[in-house]
């Protein structure tokens, strides 16, 4: 029965991801996207990581596509098929170079990479076991990404203050 | 394999609360209008039926048949995607909420909700983080500049507020220590931590007020300035999907509140009679509901920048302040 | 500062759900017209035409065609005749053969009563006047000098 | 359209008017410009000067900016057609002008030189709330302002042909449908009438760029522009960068009519021109045709017609309390509902004593239409005596809401200059400071014996307009209670020259019968000449300017309608503003489309 569902995560997946490269539309691609992101949720909930599920939906779902989503409708769909269509033989290039480092990395991780349930199961992907993780092992790339998403909250503070501030009550 | 656990009992019981979900969600809409009418001294609808009571199913008769229209300027796979993408998660939300203590029933021991995530706080959040697409994709497939403008401050909003709502949802889950609906109701907490909770209820009611899209925080649709928003080019069918949305949203929020803060189905003589714990659920959830409204009937919109800045400066670092000192409440005294 | 602000914009928000939930408890002042209640109106209200007669049956207009002319939109057609002395329609030497009213152009003044030098035209109590044609708004003599009862209350001036 | 010059415009009002002081500006402006005033007049105490259009400017600038004079207010700019009186040139332009330091009034009349092309020079750059009296003017008369900023049509489509105020324009018109001519071939199809769809002509204004920005059309169907406004705006986000009205949906022609109609059949017009201010409309009409008649109206008619008009003004505040706190809060909030139930109790009252509630056409020419009935006074102190406590609901619901106050407070800020500058009146002008108020500055209907306050507030934003109204609505309880006190007794109409004598004495009286007929079938005539006259409406200045050729219908009538005017700030108020606020705008100027669209 597992594998059933598994199969089906897997391909809806793989559809997704197929319809974000495939789509002419942006917002069609985000959307894409999120399919994308909901069948790898769901794909986590199989392995019994419920934590991780939630927090790929919350995070990627209820705040980076819907981001994407945004600023696609600020700046509008014709500046980004306007960019694809003038930059087109840099970016060939740049698919190119990336296609290859994904294929050797899928090629790696599907011949030679440790298979199967990371071990400690029952606990896998559980609150305690991914906050103890966080606050141990990978205590160092957690803060560095923490100041790095500092910096670019910061940056962003500053660009935004550029503009004029909302006219109406005048600040208290 | 238990057919009878693993499928007939959810399946029965996911039929049976989706049909008391969307009843409510009818009602709830009389509700509304003969409430806001008696804050507005007059009636309400009494036409349909003694008391009006037969005016949702007029509703719904009229909107259903009426006629289908795609406007030919929309985008029109997302335009038709965006009114089920707001109602399933407003549907999908309910499912954690426990109705009531365990029954026994044919010799089996069922609980009255859908599912007991041990996440299920989470769940709330991340499927609440959800909602914002089908109001932000209905403005952005139906190409038009006011819905443009109401998806806009929608996803805004939605995301602003999710911060302050998710940081008070912590200082709760530090409180109880537990994620799971079911035990935070189940728990007891000490006189002190109820007051604390309470205290911060009306900040979370804000956030709540902004994350359903209720007045005073209604910008989506914004009937006096955008007219109508994000669902200005929808009709009929596609209309009434929205709207149900949005008060099944109203329901389901009220659910959650309840649960989280007023101790869910809990209440004198649950434990001999568990289904009066249904009772006392829905009970908590029209009292949240009749405030939904009263708010309504009460104060003006709040404008759009405003609750921008009331939202990051005001409400984000008082949850903050919650969430701390909610913490040290924890370390010292539980 | 913030929170003095806070503190006070809670409270008048408080009040202001006060006063609503005050008029929660009043009684609506719905009429619910015109299925359950009638409207009540003043005796001056002005409202649809009618004719009047005397108390010998004898219809007061005398076809003088004054409404006619007082009336700011034209929307009155007399054409006066002799009367029959054997068999007079109206106490004068005239009476009104045609007398008709176009409700779609009366504006509801109240010109011609004003007009009328015997009182025959009035502006009646019914203000139930919608249609599904345009022909019906014509108002004829015999419409007009056999006004529907109009379902209203009237309510004292004293 | 921005004010570029720095206005130093004087923002006191004096409260007594100067009579004499005008008689001795006519004196300056002729030794100052012999060549320049070609005739001066006096007629009902109004003094007109006849100014040579190549002149004007020098002339107006003149008398705004001379220390003694500062004519700092122009009350209305009008036109007329001199074809039918046989004078030439044959068209005229027509100033109002006021000083506020002063409280004098003055007139300008200014014969345009060329008949088949007509140009005067534009006032914009003196007096900038020129700028749509004079595209009304060209719209309507034909006679175009040199050096007029944006001339174009304002209330006619774009591609109209003729100028309608003209006199040897052919006047529509329409037979009305009675049994003789109902099977006539135009009546058979009436209300089977399919018109072909057309599609507006695409008209982005100048200076907008729908590329760059987010233009949207707000209106002609948009639940908060209070009728068929059309908005056209530019917004960069949610930001206004210019809004751009385009009026005239709801055009009716109303002063042609009036120059077709016998004097008393224009008093039910006034009625409908701005449908919240039916009795203040009658009465401002009322008192031009008495003012050119030069009679006086008994003292009964004149509490009674006081009464009538605080209630008006009363019963549109609360009209706008309520439709404007709607507008800022959806269709949920219940002050709506409050403020409509109270305006309900006015139209009560109204329906009591004129037979109507909203088009009351109650206050007739030399009096009042019916003498009030026995329970009016009972009534009305009731209600005056519930009302306060009702005003201070509202009040509990708003002033202090911090909702409230963070969407009016600082919201379509103008100053006091800005205004004064545009022609604004009303409680948008007192809202700013100035406390201009015509029942003090040119007291009408006795209003020189009643003890109230102007209100006013300084800040000019939306929340000190709504200040002003709030403080208004209780002064007009002060006028009333004062007005009941001391009604009069004695006859409530003048005598039958002007008003139709007593019913009773049709049966008795010969005389009576003849005057009854006289008046309902040729009117009034009244001698030949010209005034102006205006009233406080609950919306700002109303002004009738009447035109006699000494027949029985006015050559010509001018209505200075206070929305029209006001309307024009609309844009100065909401530059830089968000979309939320433009709704904020158009509410608190508080407009009504039919008198706008005239």
């Amino acid at each position: 029965m597992e594998w059933l569902f598994f199969a089906l995560f897997a391909l809806v997946a793989l559809v997704g991801s197929a319809g974000v490269v495939l789509s002419r539309n942006a917002v069609h691609s985000a959307l894409f996207l999120l399919l994308n992101f909901v069948a790898i949720a769901l794909l986590y909930i199989l392995l019994g990581a419920q934590f991780l599920a939630m927090a790929q939906i919350m995070v990627y779902a209820g705040a980076v596509v819907v981001l994407f989503i945004f600023v696609v409708m600020l700046i509008g769909n014709d500046t980004i098929d306007d960019f694809v269509a003038r930059e087109r033989p840099v970016l060939r290039v740049i698919a190119g170079i990336l296609v290859a480092v994904f294929a050797a990395a899928l090629v790696y991780v599907s011949f030679w990479a440790p298979n199967g349930r990371p071990n400690g199961a029952p606990t896998f992907g559980a609150v305690e076991s991914v906050g103890e993780l966080l606050f141990t092992r990978y205590l160092l790339p957690f803060e560095l990404a923490s100041v790095i998403l500092l910096a670019a909250m910061i940056g962003a503070i500053i660009l935004a203050a550029r503009t004029k501030p909302p006219v109406g009550r005048p600040e208290d | 394999m238990d057919w009878m656990g693993l499928l007939v009992i959810p399946v029965v019981k996911g039929a049976i609360i989706l049909l008391l979900l969307l009843t409510a969600t009818a009602y709830l809409t009389l509700f509304e209008r003969k409430l806001l009418g008696r804050f507005q001294v007059r009636l309400g609808p009494n036409r349909a039926g003694p008391y009006g009571l037969l005016q949702p199913l007029a509703d719904a008769v009229k909107l259903f048949f009426k006629e289908e229209v795609v406007p030919h300027h929309v985008d029109k796979p997302v335009y038709l995607l965006a009114p089920l993408l707001t109602l399933v998660p407003a549907l999908a939300l309910f499912a954690v909420v426990p109705l009531g203590p365990s029954v026994h029933l044919f010799g089996r021991e069922i609980p009255l909700s859908m599912g007991d995530v041990n996440v299920a706080v989470l769940y709330i959040l991340a499927i609440g983080s959800v909602g914002t697409y089908g109001v932000m994709l209905a403005g952005w497939a139906s190409n038009n500049n006011y819905s443009l403008l109401g998806a806009m401050r929608t996803s805004a909003q939605m995301i602003s507020y999710e911060l302050p709502m998710g940081l008070f949802v912590v200082s709760l889950i530090l409180l109880s220590g537990t994620m799971s609906v079911t035990q935070i109701v189940e728990q007891g907490r000490p006189w002190w931590a109820w007051l604390w909770l309470w205290l911060g209820f009306p900040f979370f009611f804000i956030t709540v007020l902004a994350e359903t899209n209720r007045s005073p925080f209604d910008f989506p649709e914004t009937e006096n300035e955008l007219i109508a928003g994000y669902q200005i080019e929808y009709g009929g069918f596609k209309f009434a999907i929205f709207y149900v949305s949005e008060y099944l949203h109203m329901i389901t929020t009220g659910g959650v509140v309840a649960t989280l803060f007023f101790g869910g189905w809990k209440g004198p003589f649950v434990d001999r009679f568990p289904l009066l714990g249904v009772v006392y659920l829905a009970l908590k959830i029209l009292a949240i509901l009749f405030l939904f409204i009263w708010v309504r009937a009460s104060v003006p919109r709040v404008r759009y920048d405003q609750l921008m800045r009331f939202g990051w400066k005001v409400l984000l670092p008082l949850s903050l302040l919650y969430l701390g000192i909610t913490a040290l409440l924890v370390v010292f005294l539980l | 500062m913030a929170i003095k602000e806070l503190v006070e914009g809670g409270v008048a928000i408080t009040q202001a759900m006060g006063v609503t939930f005050k008029h929660l408890l009043q009684k609506p002042i719905t009429v619910q017209s015109p299925d359950w209640e009638p409207i009540a109106v003043y005796p001056r209200f002005r409202g649809r035409h009618e004719l009047r007669r005397y108390e010998n049956g004898l219809e007061r207009c005398i076809g003088c065609q004054l409404c006619e002319a007082s009336c700011p939109t034209g929307a009155i057609y007399v054409e006066a005749a002799e009367n029959d002395p054997e068999n007079p329609v109206s106490p004068g030497e005239r009476y009104a053969k045609v007398y008709e009213i176009n409700l779609l152009r009366c504006i509801f003044c109240g010109a011609c009563q004003d007009a009328c030098p015997t009182e025959a035209i009035v502006l009646g109590h019914n203000y139930t006047l919608a249609n599904y044609d345009r022909r019906d708004f014509l108002l004829t003599k015999e419409e007009l000098l056999n006004p529907p009862e109009p379902n209203v209350i009237i309510r004292a001036e004293e | 359209m921005p004010l570029e010059q720095v206005l130093d415009t004087p923002t006191a009002v004096s409260y007594t008017p100067d009579y004499e002081g005008e008689r001795a500006v006519v004196e300056t402006l002729r030794q100052r410009f012999p060549d320049a005033v070609l005739a001066t007049e006096e007629f009902r105490g109004d003094q007109v000067v006849t100014v040579r259009a190549d002149r004007l400017l020098d002339v107006a600038r003149f008398l705004r900016d001379d220390p003694e004079l500062r004519f700092n207010y122009l009350v209305d700019v009008t036109s007329y057609d001199r074809l039918h009186l046989g004078e030439t040139p044959r068209f005229a332009t027509v100033y109002q002008l006021h000083s506020m330091p002063y409280n004098r009034r003055l007139r300008l009349l200014v014969p345009v030189p060329n008949d088949t092309n007509p140009v005067v020079p534009s006032v914009v750059e003196l007096w900038p709330g020129a700028n749509w009296m004079e595209r009304e003017i060209y719209d309507l008369m034909g006679i175009r302002f040199q050096g007029h900023p944006d001339l174009r049509r304002i209330l006619l489509p774009h591609n109209w042909d003729g100028h309608p105020l003209r006199k040897d324009y052919p006047l529509g018109s329409e037979p009305v449908p009675f049994s003789v001519n109902w099977s006539e071939p135009e009546f058979q199809d009436l209300g089977r009438q399919v018109l072909k769809p057309e599609l507006p002509l695409e008209n982005v204004p100048r200076g907008m760029d729908p590329e760059k920005y987010i233009v949207v059309n707000m209106g002609p169907q948009h639940p908060s522009t209070h009728g068929v406004l059309r908005l056209i705006v530019e917004l960069e986000g949610e930001r206004i960068k210019q809004v751009v009205p385009d009026l005239g949906f709801l055009h009716s022609g109303f002063e042609k009519q009036a120059e077709n109609i016998r004097y008393k059949d224009f008093v039910y017009y006034t009625d409908r021109m701005d449908y919240t201010q039916a009795m203040n409309n009658n009465l401002g009409y009322v008192l031009a045709v008495e003012k050119l008649l030069g009679i006086e109206v008994p003292p009964r008619a004149r509490v009674i017609r006081v009464i009538m008009s605080e209630l008006q003004r009363l019963a549109a505040h609360l009209l706008w309390l309520g439709t404007h706190s709607m507008d800022l809060a959806g269709s949920g909030l219940a002050l709506l509902m409050y403020a409509f139930r109270e305006r309900e109790e006015i139209l009560d009252i109204f329906e009591m004593v004129s037979g109507a509630r909203l088009t009351t056409s109650y206050i007739q020419i030399g009096g009042v239409w019916k003498d009030v009935p026995p329970a009016f006074e009972r009534r009305v102190r009731d209600f005056i005596a519930y009302m306060p406590a009702r005003i201070d609901d509202y009040e509990r619901m708003l002033t202090r809401n911090p909702i409230w106050r963070h969407r009016t407070i600082g919201v379509g800020k103008i100053t006091a200059e800005q205004a004064i500058a545009m022609s604004v009146t009303g409680p948008v002008l007192r809202s700013t400071g100035v406390p201009y108020d015509l029942r003090r500055v040119r007291p009408y209907c006795g209003y020189e014996e009643y003890d109230f306050d102007v209100i006013t507030a300084t800040d000019g934003d939306a929340y000190a307009r709504y200040m002003v109204r709030m403080g208004e609505m209780r002064q007009s309880l002060r006028i009333i209670e004062q007005a009941l006190d001391r009604l009069p007794d004695g006859p409530y109409k003048a005598g039958p020259k002007v008003s139709p004598p007593p019913r009773e004495l049709l049966d008795t009286s010969m005389e009576a019968l003849i005057h009854h007929f006289k008046l309902f079938t040729e009117g009034i005539k009244p001698p030949r000449g010209q005034v102006y006259h205006s009233i406080e409406n609950q919306k700002g200045e109303f002004g009738i300017f009447l035109m006699s050729d000494g027949s029985n219908k006015p050559y010509r009538t001018h209505v200075r309608g206070p929305s029209f005017v006001n309307l024009q700030i609309l844009d100065l108020m909401s530059r830089d503003h968000l979309v939320a606020d433009l709704i904020t705008n158009i509410g608190s100027i508080d407009i009504v489309l039919g008198e706008v669209d005239r």
